[in-house]
Parts: C-alpha cells; sequence; structure tokens
C-alpha cells in the first residue's frame, strides 16, 4: 500500500468515526443513533483492516474481522432487537442539555482532544499517529452522551461510543490492544449490554418506562 | 427516515406525472391587460363562502389539474397579486376586508368572482348577514358560474387572463 | 490586469443575471415534476419579472426612503457579489480581491436591507419576518466564516479565486475530508442564507411559518421586482460559488473569448446541477419548527469546526 | 518649548479657564461659554496627538505640592493615537453639549467637571511615568464620577450607577497601583522608559502583568468587571455618555497596549491567551445582552463591552502570535485593534450623541415606545444610521475596515504546528463571526424599530429636533467620520503604524489598506465604485417603469385586510429579540412572567394577557449579588464591635499594641 493511500484510508476512516459521533449526539431517534453505531463500528473495523495491511498483520486482520461482526452485526443487532420491543419510535426527547449546547460542546471537546495529544507527537509522524486526536474525541464525545441523555438506551450508546474511542487509540497507538485483551474487554461490554437489556426489559414490565430521571425514586 | 425515505422515492417514480394533458387555449378576454401576459399572481379572499368553491379552487392548483402551468400562482399579499379571486357572498364582516383588499392591490388589476353566490348570492340571497354579492361591494371583471364551479372551469377563466 | 477583471466582473454579471431567474424556474419545474405536476416552465421567474416591472408600485403612508431605496440596495449588493465571486473566471481586480470576508458582507448588506424593508411598513408580520431574518442571519455567520476558514488553510488565503486555482492545480483536494466536511457546513450555511428548506419555505403562503416572505408582503411593483431578482442572484451566487468550490473545472484562469465561453458553459452546467440536485432534496425535507433551526446551524458549525481540525491532521500526516 | 510641550500645557490651561468660566459665568452663558473653551480643549488634544503622531517629541513637568515628585508628560506615538481619539471625542461632545445641555446637566458642577475630565483624560496617554499615570488616572476617573452623578436629584437609578461606577473604578485604580508597585519594584525607578528594560519573562512581571491587566479590563469594561458600564452610561448626560463609552473605556484598552507593547513587550504566550479568552467572552457576552435589552442607552453601553472585547481578542491575538514567532500576522493584529480603537470611538460617539438627541427630542429612552423617528428627526436618523452601520461592520464604514483587518490576521495566523495557536485561532475566528452576526441584529432592530414604522408612544409621536443647534452639526461631524474611516482606512495607516510600532502596514490604491504582513488588501473607495456601477443599470431601468406607472401612495399598509389597525400591533425591540432570546435562553436566564385574566363570566375567554420578561446580567447576578449581601453581612457583624463605649475602643487599641509587640518580639 501507498503511504499516500494509506493516509487517506486512515483519514478517511478516521472522518468517518467521527461524523457518526457527531451525528449520535445530533439525532434524536434512537433507531437512528443504533443504526450510526453500526457505522462507527464499520469504521473502526475498517481502520484496523488498514493498519493490518499497512503491517502485513495477520493477527490485526483477525481483529478486524472481530471487530466487525462484533461491533456492526451482533451489538447493534441486540440493541436494535431491543429497541424495537420498546416501539420502534422511541426518542430521547429532552436531554440534560439541549442539543445545539450539545453541537457546540462537541466542537470545543475536539479541540480539546486535539489539544492534550499534543505530547503524542513525540511518538513519530505515522499517519496513525496524527489520528490519535480522533480516539480521544470520541472517548469525550461519549462521555458526554454518557453524562447528558435521560434515556437508559442513549446512555448505552454513550457508553459504546466511549469504548469504540478507546480502541481507536489502542489501535493507533499500539498497532492493536493484544487481541485477548480485546477480546476479554469486548465480551465484557455485550455482557453488560445484555444484563442492561435484561434490566431495562425488566424495569420496563414493571415501571412502563425505562427514563432513568424516573429511576432515581426506586431509593426509596 | 431511511425508510420512509426509500418509499417516497418509489412513491415518486411510480407515480409519474398525474397533471392532465392541457386543453386547448381559451380565447383570451377582450380588454385584458397585456401586462399580465403569461403571469398571473392570485390572491383569493373568502367573503362569506360555504368551501365548496375553495375545494374546487384547491383543486384547480393541485397536481391533477395544475394550474400553475398556465402561469398563475396563488400568492399571501393583494400587493403582489394581479387578481383578487373572490368566492361566497359578501358577509357584513367582511365587506371592509374585501374591499381593502381590492384597493391594496396594484394596477392593472382584475377581480375575479368565482361561483354562483359571489356572482348573485347563489343560495345565501337574503339573510341579515349578507351584504350582497360581490358585484355590490367591487368592480368585477370576470365571472365564473358554477355551485360549486368545476376546477377546469376556474382554471378556463385564469388562462383567459394569462392567455397561456 | 484591472481590465481584464473589470470585463470578467462584467460577464460574470450579465451571465449571472440571465441565468438565475432561469435557476429559479427551473427548481420550480423539478419540484413539479417530482410531484407530478407539469409546471410552469423554466421561463416562469423571467415573465413574472417583466410583469412585475410593468405593474404600478404602492407605498404606504407612514413608510420612509427606506422602503424605497431597500429593493435597490438588495439588488445592487446582489450584483456585486456576482461581479466579485470566482464564477466565470478567477482574475480579479488587485485593490477589490474576491475576499471572502469582503462577500460576505456585501451580502450582508443586502441581508440588513430587506430586514429593514420589513421593519419600515410597522405591520406585524414584517417585523416578524425582519426578527427571524435577522436571528438566522446572525446564527449563520460562525458557519461561514469557520468553514472558509477550514479551506483556507491548505491554501494559506482566504482570497475565493486562490482557493479555486489552488483546487484546479490539485484535484484530489477536492475530494479530501477537509474539503467535503468544510462544503458541506457551507451548503447548510447557503440553504440558511438563500431561505431554502428546510430553514424557510419559499412557496408558502401562511403568514406565520414565513421568514423571507414575511418581509416582502408590503412591496409592490418594481420594488418587488427588484427583491425577488436580488434573492435570486443571490441564491445563484451562493450556488454558483458551493458549485465552483466542488468542481473548479472549467473555469477561465486567464481571460480569453474561448476561455469565457468554455467557462460560461460549464458554470451552466455546475448550477444546473446543483439546483436540480437542491430541489430534489427539498421535495423530501419539511420546514424546521423555527426553534429547530439552531440545532441545524450548530450542527453545521460543528462540521465546520471538524473540517478545521481535520485541516491541521492532513497538513501534519 | 517644542510644539508639542506647548499643546500639552494649553490642555491644562484651557481646561482650568473652562472650569472658571463654568463655576463664574451667568448661567445663560454658561453652556456656550464653556462648551466653547471645552471644545478648545479636546481640540488642542487632539492637535498635540496628530504632532506626536507625526513625529515630534515634547516633553513637560508640571509641579505638583505632593511629595512623590512631578507630573511628567512626554507622549510616545501609541499615546499620540490615544490623545487624537480622546480629544477629537471630547471636542465634538463638548459642541454637542452646548445645545444639549440643561437642567442638572447645565450646572455648575457639570460644567465644571467636564473640562477637567476631558484633560485628564487627554493626558493619561501622556503620562511618562508610573506616579504621573495613576495621579492622572484618579483625576479622570474623579471627575468622570461627578459627571455620572450630575442627575442624582432626580433619578433615583443615577445614585445607584454612581455607586457601582465609583466602586468599580477605585477598585481598577487598587489593582493598577499594586501592578505599578511590582514593577517600580523591579525596575528601581517610576519611569516607563526604564520598567520597559525589565525581564517579562520573570514571576514578577507576570504579577504585575495581571494586576495591571484586570485593572486596565475594569476601566474597559471587561466581562466580569463590566458591570459599570451599562449602569452609568444610562445614568450619565448623553454627551457625558459619548465621552466616556467611546474614549474613557479606550484608555483601559490604551494601559493594555502599553503593558503589551511598551512595558513588557514579549511576554509569555499565555499572557496572550489570557487576553484572548477573556476578550472573546466579553465580546460575546456584551453584545448578546445588546442584543435582547430595549433601553436604547443600555443596548450601546453592552455594545461597547463587545468592541472592547473586540480590542482585547486582537491585541491577545498579537501577543501569542508573537510568543510563538509569527510577526506578520502579530503586526496586523495590533494594527486591527488600533483600527478597532478609532473606529468605535467614531461610531460610538455617533450612536451615543443621536441617542442623546433622540431622548432630547421624544424624551424616550425605551426601544420598545419609539418608532416613527425617521420623518420626525432626519438628521438624528441619518446620524444613528451611519453610527449603526459602524457598529455592524458592514461596508464601507470604519467598523467593516477593523474587523476586516483583525479577521485577516486569524486566518493568516493558523499555525498548526502549534497546536495552541492552531486551537485559538479558529475558536477566535467563530467569537469574532458570531459577535458580528448578533452586531448586525442589534442594530438593525435599534435603527428599525426606533426610526422606522409607526410611533409607539405619544412622546415618539410628538418627536422633533429643532433647537439646540449645535446637535446637529455635531453627530454629522462623528457621523462623518465613521464614514471617512471606512472609506479611505489607507490613510490612518501611517498613524497605526506609528502608534503600534509594527511593520506592514500600508496604503494601497486611492486609500486602501494593505496590510502587507499577511498580504491582504482592500481599497473601499473601489468597491464603492463597483457598487455605485452596477447601480446606474438597476436606476436607469427603475426610471423607465416610473415613466411608465408612478409610484401611489396609499392610506394603509397591507395589514391582511384588517380594519383596526393601530401601532401596538407593530413588532417592538422586545419581541425582535424574541427569537434570539429563546436560543440563548441558558445563557440569559431570562424571567418571564405570563399572567392571564379569565373574564367572569367563563374561564375559556380571556379578559387580558400581561406578558413581563425580565432580563437581568446574569455575571452580575451570579456574582456581585453573593458579594454584596457578603458585606452587608460582615457589615452588620461588625456593628456589634462598636457600641459606643469609650472603654472598649481603648481596650481594641491596648489589645492591638499589644498583638504587634509579641509580633515583634517574635
Amino acid at each position: 500500500m501507498s503511504d499516500s493511500l494509506y493516509a487517506q484510508l486512515v483519514g478517511l476512516s478516521g472522518g468517518v468515526l467521527l461524523l457518526s459521533a457527531v451525528l449520535i449526539v445530533w439525532r434524536r431517534s434512537i433507531s437512528a443513533e443504533v443504526r450510526l453505531l453500526a457505522v462507527q463500528g464499520g469504521a473502526l473495523a475498517g481502520l484496523v483492516t488498514v493498519l493490518g495491511v499497512n503491517e502485513g498483520s495477520t493477527e490485526l486482520l483477525v481483529v478486524a474481522g472481530l471487530v466487525l461482526t462484533l461491533k456492526v452485526v451482533v451489538l447493534p443487532g441486540l440493541l436494535f432487537r431491543a429497541v424495537a420491543r420498546h416501539g420502534a419510535s422511541l426518542r430521547e426527547e429532552t436531554p440534560l442539555i439541549n442539543t445545539t449546547t450539545s453541537l457546540i460542546a462537541l466542537s470545543l471537546l475536539t479541540m480539546l482532544a486535539f489539544l492534550v495529544s499534543r505530547p503524542l507527537l513525540v511518538l513519530g509522524d505515522d499517519p496513525a499517529i496524527a489520528a490519535v486526536p480522533i480516539g480521544i474525541a470520541l472517548v469525550l464525545y461519549g462521555f458526554l452522551v454518557l453524562a447528558t441523555r435521560r434515556h437508559a438506551f442513549s446512555q448505552l450508546i454513550g457508553f459504546l461510543v466511549l469504548d469504540n474511542g478507546i480502541g481507536t487509540v489502542a489501535f493507533l497507538t499500539a498497532g492493536g490492544i493484544p487481541l485477548v485483551v480485546e477480546l476479554g474487554a469486548s465480551l465484557d461490554l455485550l455482557l453488560v449490554v445484555l444484563i442492561l437489556q435484561v434490566l431495562t426489559a425488566r424495569i420496563r414490565s414493571e415501571f412502563g418506562d425505562a427514563d432513568l430521571d424516573d429511576l432515581t425514586e426506586l431509593r426509596d | 427516515m431511511a425508510l420512509s425515505l426509500v418509499r417516497l422515492l418509489r412513491l415518486i417514480w411510480t407515480t409519474g406525472r398525474v397533471a392532465e394533458p392541457a386543453p386547448p387555449a381559451p380565447e383570451p378576454t377582450p380588454g385584458r391587460p397585456s401586462a399580465l401576459a403569461g403571469s398571473v399572481q392570485i390572491r383569493h379572499v373568502d367573503a362569506g363562502s360555504c368551501n365548496g368553491c375553495e375545494i374546487e379552487l384547491g383543486a384547480a392548483f393541485g397536481p391533477v389539474y395544475d394550474a400553475e402551468r398556465y402561469g398563475a400562482r396563488l400568492v399571501a399579499s393583494p400587493r403582489h397579486a394581479d387578481v383578487v379571486l373572490v368566492t361566497g357572498v359578501v358577509t357584513r364582516n367582511m365587506l371592509e376586508p374585501l374591499r381593502r383588499t381590492v384597493e391594496a392591490t396594484p394596477q392593472p388589476r382584475l377581480v375575479v368572482a368565482v361561483g354562483d353566490c359571489a356572482r348573485n348570492c347563489g343560495v345565501f340571497a337574503g339573510p341579515y348577514g349578507v351584504a350582497g354579492a360581490v358585484p355590490d361591494a367591487v368592480d368585477v371583471d370576470l365571472e365564473v358560474p358554477g355551485c360549486p364551479p368545476e376546477p377546469q372551469v376556474i382554471i378556463e377563466a385564469l388562462r383567459k387572463v394569462t392567455g397561456r | 490586469m484591472n481590465a481584464e477583471a473589470a470585463v470578467l466582473a462584467l460577464a460574470q454579471v450579465v451571465a449571472m443575471v440571465a441565468l438565475s431567474p432561469l435557476l429559479v424556474g427551473m427548481m420550480r419545474q423539478v419540484r413539479a415534476r417530482l410531484e407530478g405536476r407539469a409546471g410552469a416552465g423554466a421561463l416562469q421567474p423571467w415573465r413574472d419579472l417583466r410583469k412585475l416591472l410593468a405593474k404600478e408600485t404602492l407605498q404606504a403612508a407612514g413608510t420612509s426612503w427606506v422602503s424605497v431605496a431597500g429593493p435597490t440596495v438588495l439588488i445592487v449588493s446582489s450584483l456585486l457579489v456576482c461581479a466579485m465571486t470566482p464564477l466565470l473566471g478567477t482574475v480579479t481586480f488587485t485593490s477589490v480581491p474576491d475576499d471572502l470576508f469582503v462577500v460576505v458582507s456585501v451580502l450582508l448588506i443586502g441581508t440588513v436591507a430587506v430586514a429593514l424593508v420589513g421593519l419600515d411598513a410597522g405591520t406585524a408580520f414584517g417585523g416578524m419576518g425582519s426578527s427571524r431574518h435577522m436571528t438566522i442571519a446572525a446564527l449563520v455567520e460562525p458557519t461561514v466564516l469557520v468553514s472558509v476558514y477550514a479551506l483556507s488553510i491548505p491554501v494559506g488565503s482566504s482570497v475565493l479565486s486562490q482557493i479555486v486555482e489552488a483546487r484546479l492545480d490539485d484535484p484530489a483536494s477536492v475530494a479530501s475530508p477537509v474539503s467535503l466536511l468544510a462544503l458541506l457546513a457551507l451548503a447548510v450555511a447557503v440553504v440558511a442564507e438563500t431561505g431554502r428548506l428546510p430553514v424557510d419555505n419559499p412557496s408558502t403562503h401562511l403568514e406565520l411559518t414565513m421568514v423571507h416572505e414575511a418581509m416582502v408582503l408590503e412591496s409592490s411593483g418594481r420594488d418587488l421586482a427588484w427583491l425577488e431578482l436580488g434573492s435570486w442572484l443571490r441564491l445563484g451566487a451562493l450556488l454558483g460559488l458551493l458549485s465552483t468550490l466542488l468542481m473548479p473545472w472549467g473555469i477561465a484562469t486567464e481571460l480569453s473569448a474561448g476561455g469565457l465561453l468554455l467557462a460560461s458553459g460549464a458554470l451552466v452546467a455546475k448550477i444546473a446541477i446543483t439546483g436540480a440536485l437542491l430541489a430534489g432534496v427539498e421535495v423530501f425535507l419539511a420546514k424546521l419548527r423555527l426553534f429547530r433551526i439552531p440545532e441545524l446551524l450548530a450542527g453545521s458549525f460543528v462540521l465546520a469546526f471538524l473540517a478545521v481540525t481535520a485541516s491541521y491532521l492532513v497538513v501534519q500526516a | 518649548m517644542s510644539a508639542v510641550g506647548l499643546g500639552l500645557e494649553a490642555q491644562l490651561v484651557l481646561a482650568v479657564v473652562a472650569a472658571i468660566v463654568a463655576t463664574w459665568a451667568p448661567p445663560r452663558l454658561r453652556s456656550t461659554l464653556a462648551g466653547v473653551v471645552s471644545a478648545a480643549v479636546g481640540l488642542t488634544g487632539a492637535v498635540t496627538g496628530v504632532l506626536v503622531l507625526a513625529g515630534s517629541r515634547g516633553r513637560i513637568e508640571v509641579p505638583t505640592s505632593l511629595p512623590l515628585g512631578d507630573v511628567g508628560l512626554d507622549p510616545s506615538p501609541l499615546g499620540g493615537f490615544f490623545m487624537v481619539v480622546a480629544g477629537a471625542v471630547g471636542a465634538v461632545a463638548a459642541v454637542y453639549a452646548i445645545g444639549y445641555a440643561e437642567g442638572p446637566a447645565a450646572s455648575r458642577a457639570a460644567w465644571a467637571s467636564l473640562p477637567v475630565f476631558l484633560a485628564a483624560m487627554q493626558l493619561v496617554p501622556a503620562a511618562a511615568d508610573a506616579v504621573s499615570f495613576l495621579l492622572l488616572w484618579e483625576l479622570m476617573a474623579l471627575a468622570s464620577t461627578s459627571l455620572v452623578l450630575t442627575d442624582h436629584r432626580d433619578r433615583a437609578e443615577v445614585r445607584q450607577a454612581a455607586l457601582w461606577y465609583a466602586a468599580l473604578t477605585q477598585l481598577s485604580f487598587v489593582l493598577l497601583l499594586l501592578g505599578f508597585a511590582v514593577l517600580v519594584v523591579d525596575a528601581g525607578g517610576v519611569g516607563f522608559d526604564l520598567i520597559g528594560s525589565l525581564d517579562p519573562g520573570s514571576t514578577s512581571a507576570s504579577v504585575a502583568f495581571v494586576l495591571l491587566v484586570a485593572g486596565f479590563a475594569t476601566k474597559a469594561g471587561i466581562v466580569p468587571v463590566h458591570v459599570w458600564l451599562p449602569r452609568a452610561h444610562p445614568a450619565a448626560p448623553s454627551h457625558v455618555s459619548a465621552v466616556m463609552s467611546a474614549a474613557m473605556v479606550k484608555m483601559g484598552v490604551y494601559g493594555a497596549l502599553l503593558v503589551c507593547l511598551r512595558l513588557l513587550p514579549t511576554g509569555p504566550a499565555w499572557w496572550g491567551l489570557l487576553l484572548l479568552a477573556f476578550g472573546a467572552v466579553s465580546a460575546v457576552y456584551g453584545i448578546l445582552q445588546a442584543s435582547v435589552t430595549s433601553d436604547l442607552k443600555r443596548l450601546l453601553a453592552y455594545s461597547t463591552t463587545e468592541n472592547v472585547g473586540l480590542m482585547f481578542l486582537a491585541l491577545g491575538t498579537a501577543l501569542l502570535l508573537r510568543s510563538v514567532g509569527v510577526g506578520g500576522p502579530a503586526d496586523s493584529a495590533v494594527a486591527a485593534c488600533l483600527l478597532l480603537v478609532a473606529s468605535h470611538a467614531a461610531f460610538k460617539c455617533t450612536l451615543f450623541l443621536a441617542a442623546g438627541s433622540v431622548l432630547h427630542g421624544s424624551g424616550e429612552r425605551d426601544l420598545d415606545r419609539m418608532g416613527g423617528l425617521g420623518a420626525r428627526m432626519p438628521v438624528t436618523a441619518l446620524a444613528f444610521g451611519v453610527g449603526a452601520l459602524g457598529a455592524a461592520a458592514l461596508p464601507v464604514t470604519a467598523g467593516f475596515m477593523a474587523e476586516w483587518a483583525l479577521l485577516q490576521s486569524l486566518i493568516h495566523g493558523a499555525r498548526p504546528e502549534d497546536r495552541l495557536v492552531a486551537v485559538a485561532m479558529p475558536v477566535a475566528v467563530a467569537v469574532v463571526a458570531l459577535t458580528a452576526g448578533l452586531a448586525l441584529l442589534t442594530f438593525v432592530k435599534a435603527y428599525g424599530i426606533a426610526f422606522l414604522a409607526r410611533p409607539r408612544s405619544e412622546g415618539a409621536a410628538a418627536a422633533h429636533e429643532d433647537g439646540a443647534w449645535t446637535m446637529r452639526p455635531a453627530m454629522l461631524v462623528s457621523a462623518a467620520a465613521v464614514l471617512a474611516l471606512g472609506l479611505v482606512p489607507g490613510l490612518a495607516a501611517e498613524a497605526v503604524t506609528r502608534a503600534g510600532g509594527v511593520a506592514g502596514v500600508g496604503r494601497v490604491g486611492g486609500a486602501g489598506l494593505e496590510l502587507s504582513g499577511v498580504g491582504a488588501q482592500l481599497d473601499p473607495i473601489a468597491l464603492s465604485v463597483m457598487a455605485a456601477l452596477l447601480a446606474v443599470p438597476v436606476l436607469f431601468v427603475s426610471r423607465a417603469a416610473a415613466r411608465r406607472r408612478p409610484r401611489r401612495q396609499v392610506e394603509l399598509a397591507w395589514g391582511c385586510g384588517g380594519v383596526r389597525v393601530s401601532p401596538r400591533m407593530q413588532y417592538t425591540a422586545t419581541s425582535y429579540a424574541e427569537p434570539l432570546a429563546r436560543v440563548f435562553d441558558d445563557a440569559l436566564r431570562p424571567e418571564r412572567d405570563i399572567e392571564v385574566t379569565h373574564t367572569s363570566e367563563s374561564r375559556y375567554l380571556v379578559e387580558r394577557v400581561a406578558f413581563r420578561q425580565r432580563l437581568d446580567d446574569v455575571v452580575e447576578e451570579r456574582s456581585y449579588r453573593p458579594v454584596v449581601r457578603l458585606a452587608d453581612r460582615v457589615g452588620l457583624a461588625a456593628r456589634r464591635l462598636q457600641n459606643g463605649s469609650i472603654h472598649r475602643y481603648l481596650g481594641y487599641s491596648f489589645v492591638a499594641l499589644v498583638a504587634v509587640l509579641v509580633l515583634v518580639a517574635l
């Protein structure tokens, strides 16, 4: 793979990662957010593939395949089923801060990610290193969604965006976390999703809603 | 959204053109202002109609009859209009607003009375709330008979003005 | 240099005056066809314009010189934008470069003129339209300037003709993430500035939903003609600029009769494509609630900002 | 003695003369005589400033009876620039005041304070050392406080405003005193030249920088120490507001420039970042408040915060870029800052004078009650219109050229290698853009609601502008300056080059501006000529159409055929800004109150709806109120300490003495 093509492909998948995260914040419909999450997973898999081909590492290619199945097929599939059970028109109507403010916050977070990744520049001028801020930005976006959304599903999505961000940073800096770690982490995540799904289903059948603000009353 | 987008695309594709072929152009009315050739903007005033004429008017500007293809267009302000299209009898409450609307329309302008009520009070002749037919309130240049008039007839009248 | 620039500017003005009404007519025609209607034909805006110039102009008592001068100011500002933007060629005046800040400011003169016309008559709807119009204009501004900033970083200049020339030299840069993100953001800004769906519905009759139309409710005759032509020219110039940035090919880098002819052909094709695309997309959109518009604009602002960040990453890589 | 020295002395002498004339002249002649001499003070200041900018120097020592030594005056080119600005604004405002001043504003005290205020303000930038600077600064503060208090008898809010102003202006003085003290200790002398040789990298330099900038920011009205501005400007008579807003707050900017360019010229990057951040916040916050307020003078005051914010932003950009070695764009940023100073002085002076004329002619200061003033006060409308164009930064006015220069330096300052700059520049561009957009809305609102449409109150309906003949020429001269700075900015290039000590600002074409450091140029005259040429065919077609069908007057505007057409149905300033206030709900936190009264017969029928909206300054509400409350509480607690018993007071003294002795012993 030529250097410029490599750089362009890394840039492209990074761009899709970032853009899909922005759209996740922008959209209100949860099923649309899940679709975007699948797109994001695809972009992550693409990124890993590009890195793998560039380094000629079969292990990375295998990881790419796993990322693809897990993040494009399995997780979104599970979420879709859960959302479908709640009715397809599930929407995040009233986030803690309104969408406009969240979007402005996104641009500032992007700049912050760009700023804090300054020390990483010593690692070299590989395009992969230059793209690290994208991963950090994803982590920050994920946190923002996690912190400002009311709906349990939206929070889950924020969590997954955050996970994608960590994955992106890891792949870009270290040429990939060892296969086992990635697998372990992903399986953990899967477990979390399953548990949450069971829980929300139970809560929903008991209380008829999964709005987290209402859940605070469960303490008493 | 993605689904509805596909559905809308398919709808557009399968429906195609619904506008009926244009009938031959009628003779232009004698004495029609030449400035209005090919382009007529219409301000519609409901002076007290039963809404029958409004339905027909809506149909005339809908996709099937498509009055816009002859250069006629509905506008929001009489300042933009060339034709004041009046439907219904003129009720007492609408007498002054109707006059003002016609006054507010720049020259050259035409007033078109659509429907029998507008022409001669039709079935609403006589009650205390009715001030009269449109010709009693303002000068009318063109009349469209019918109760309600069919869309083709309304369009024919408009085509006499646009000349298309 | 300046003589050539003058010829080019004149050519651009003439071309845009001829083309913009056709563009609007074509866009209405595309929409009509997609809705299953026959449509009034692409020439209809020209017929409307001719008729408006032949009609009487009314002026309500209590209105000031603003109602008289506003429409003229709008059209002159639109013509100036047409003269300054690189639509047919990249030859510019030395002392009045087609710096995007200047172009945007000239556009804003027109914006202000219309807003004042809306207020002048002292009607409720005029004030309402003017207020909404200015709110949107104020919120669009950051997106426009930041996306221009993103486009200018790789070139090192905010002069449009230089940006276009740089894109001609390096066609790959057109498809770079920086350029695509910035152009997307700019496209949203253009849609908002020119009052197209989903920000404003140009064909509405319902006063309460109006933005641009509400301001011109009081204008008639040639005032209305200038207001209409002015906003069409604005649409034409902005779409032309957008399509030139997206597809810089065919534009004349130096002045010659053949080059100008080729550039005109290219311009017609480019504007037709973008216009048809815009009209096609509009069929699928409904007007946004007024208080959802800031969301759209904030989104486009994020895109512009991402473009800036992306440009840094690209420069480094 | 040199011409400059003569000019400096003349200002002092004329100020004293004016104060004496104001005190002794008979009331009938007081305004005319004192006004003429005050104008002479301003004019002399402006001429002296021009001389300094032209390259001549001159130093005078004014003996004082203070132990600190004499007041030394030796204006640098930077000082000269600000002398021109302050002097010109002062002269115009003084001429205006001849016709405008009446009632308390024409009193002995008011007329005596004005020339003192003008002279002190014009001499602040001439000060050659820290002590002279502080003395003149304090004199300026005192004289201006007395002017703010002019109307204290009739309006309670004036007393309140003066209190706020006095408190903050003294805070500013204390900060400056501390800041200069740090520098003077380090340098071993009070002279600015001596201080200028200090090493800006040291910790004490940074401490002094923060103290001084905080002090100057307070004077300049930077958020969060801006709170005196929106109170003092509406409270003071309009010509005083004009001088304060157009010239006095600039002394804060002058101070910042003095520190950043002359005293501590090569500071670390965070200095620039600090200025940039505060400038950006002030710019956005100021214009946001301005856009939603409907008191005309308050609106103008907030717009001053916005413009000063832009000046600080420009200065911060310059410092930041210099610290990373980007020379050309940094120089343009300094030039932009100075252009902003000049243009803001011109248009804000015009706007305040016009607002005063509106107040004078209609008795209204609330935009919601104005309307239709354009037909009743044509000269005021013209002046306000030109000033508003300048404030909205539209071509071809002064404001536009300044903002263009600022944006050029921001765009060309982009340095992806340095991430700090890389992040700061686009944020600054976004801030400037949002500010420009909101300024546009604000001034369309101000002009459109006040001068167009129909009058919304009896005062507005009866407005007139006859009498007071000096007000009109003053407004027109000021408005002409707005246009002149916009049309021939090249003529100011030389002054900016000298004052800022920058390279790469020049003249191009007729009198266009060239920023060769960033490779940008613009000739506004050529732009205007192009516009005029394009207007010819349009006007030709209009004429031809008009010949066939002339314009016809009709009685009523189109109101959907409605029979009742009342001016109350028009949009007001509040409703105009309503969408914006809603968009920025989180930042502005308006209090809305809707009260619906139903008729007694049925609760489905509404008798009346009352809508109230209160927009308080969020910063004031959140940060000052708690401090004021705390002070109140401390005061109450302290009262317990003093119960009037002489024994207790003696006891306090005794305890204090013992404490000191113990401390010394340790």
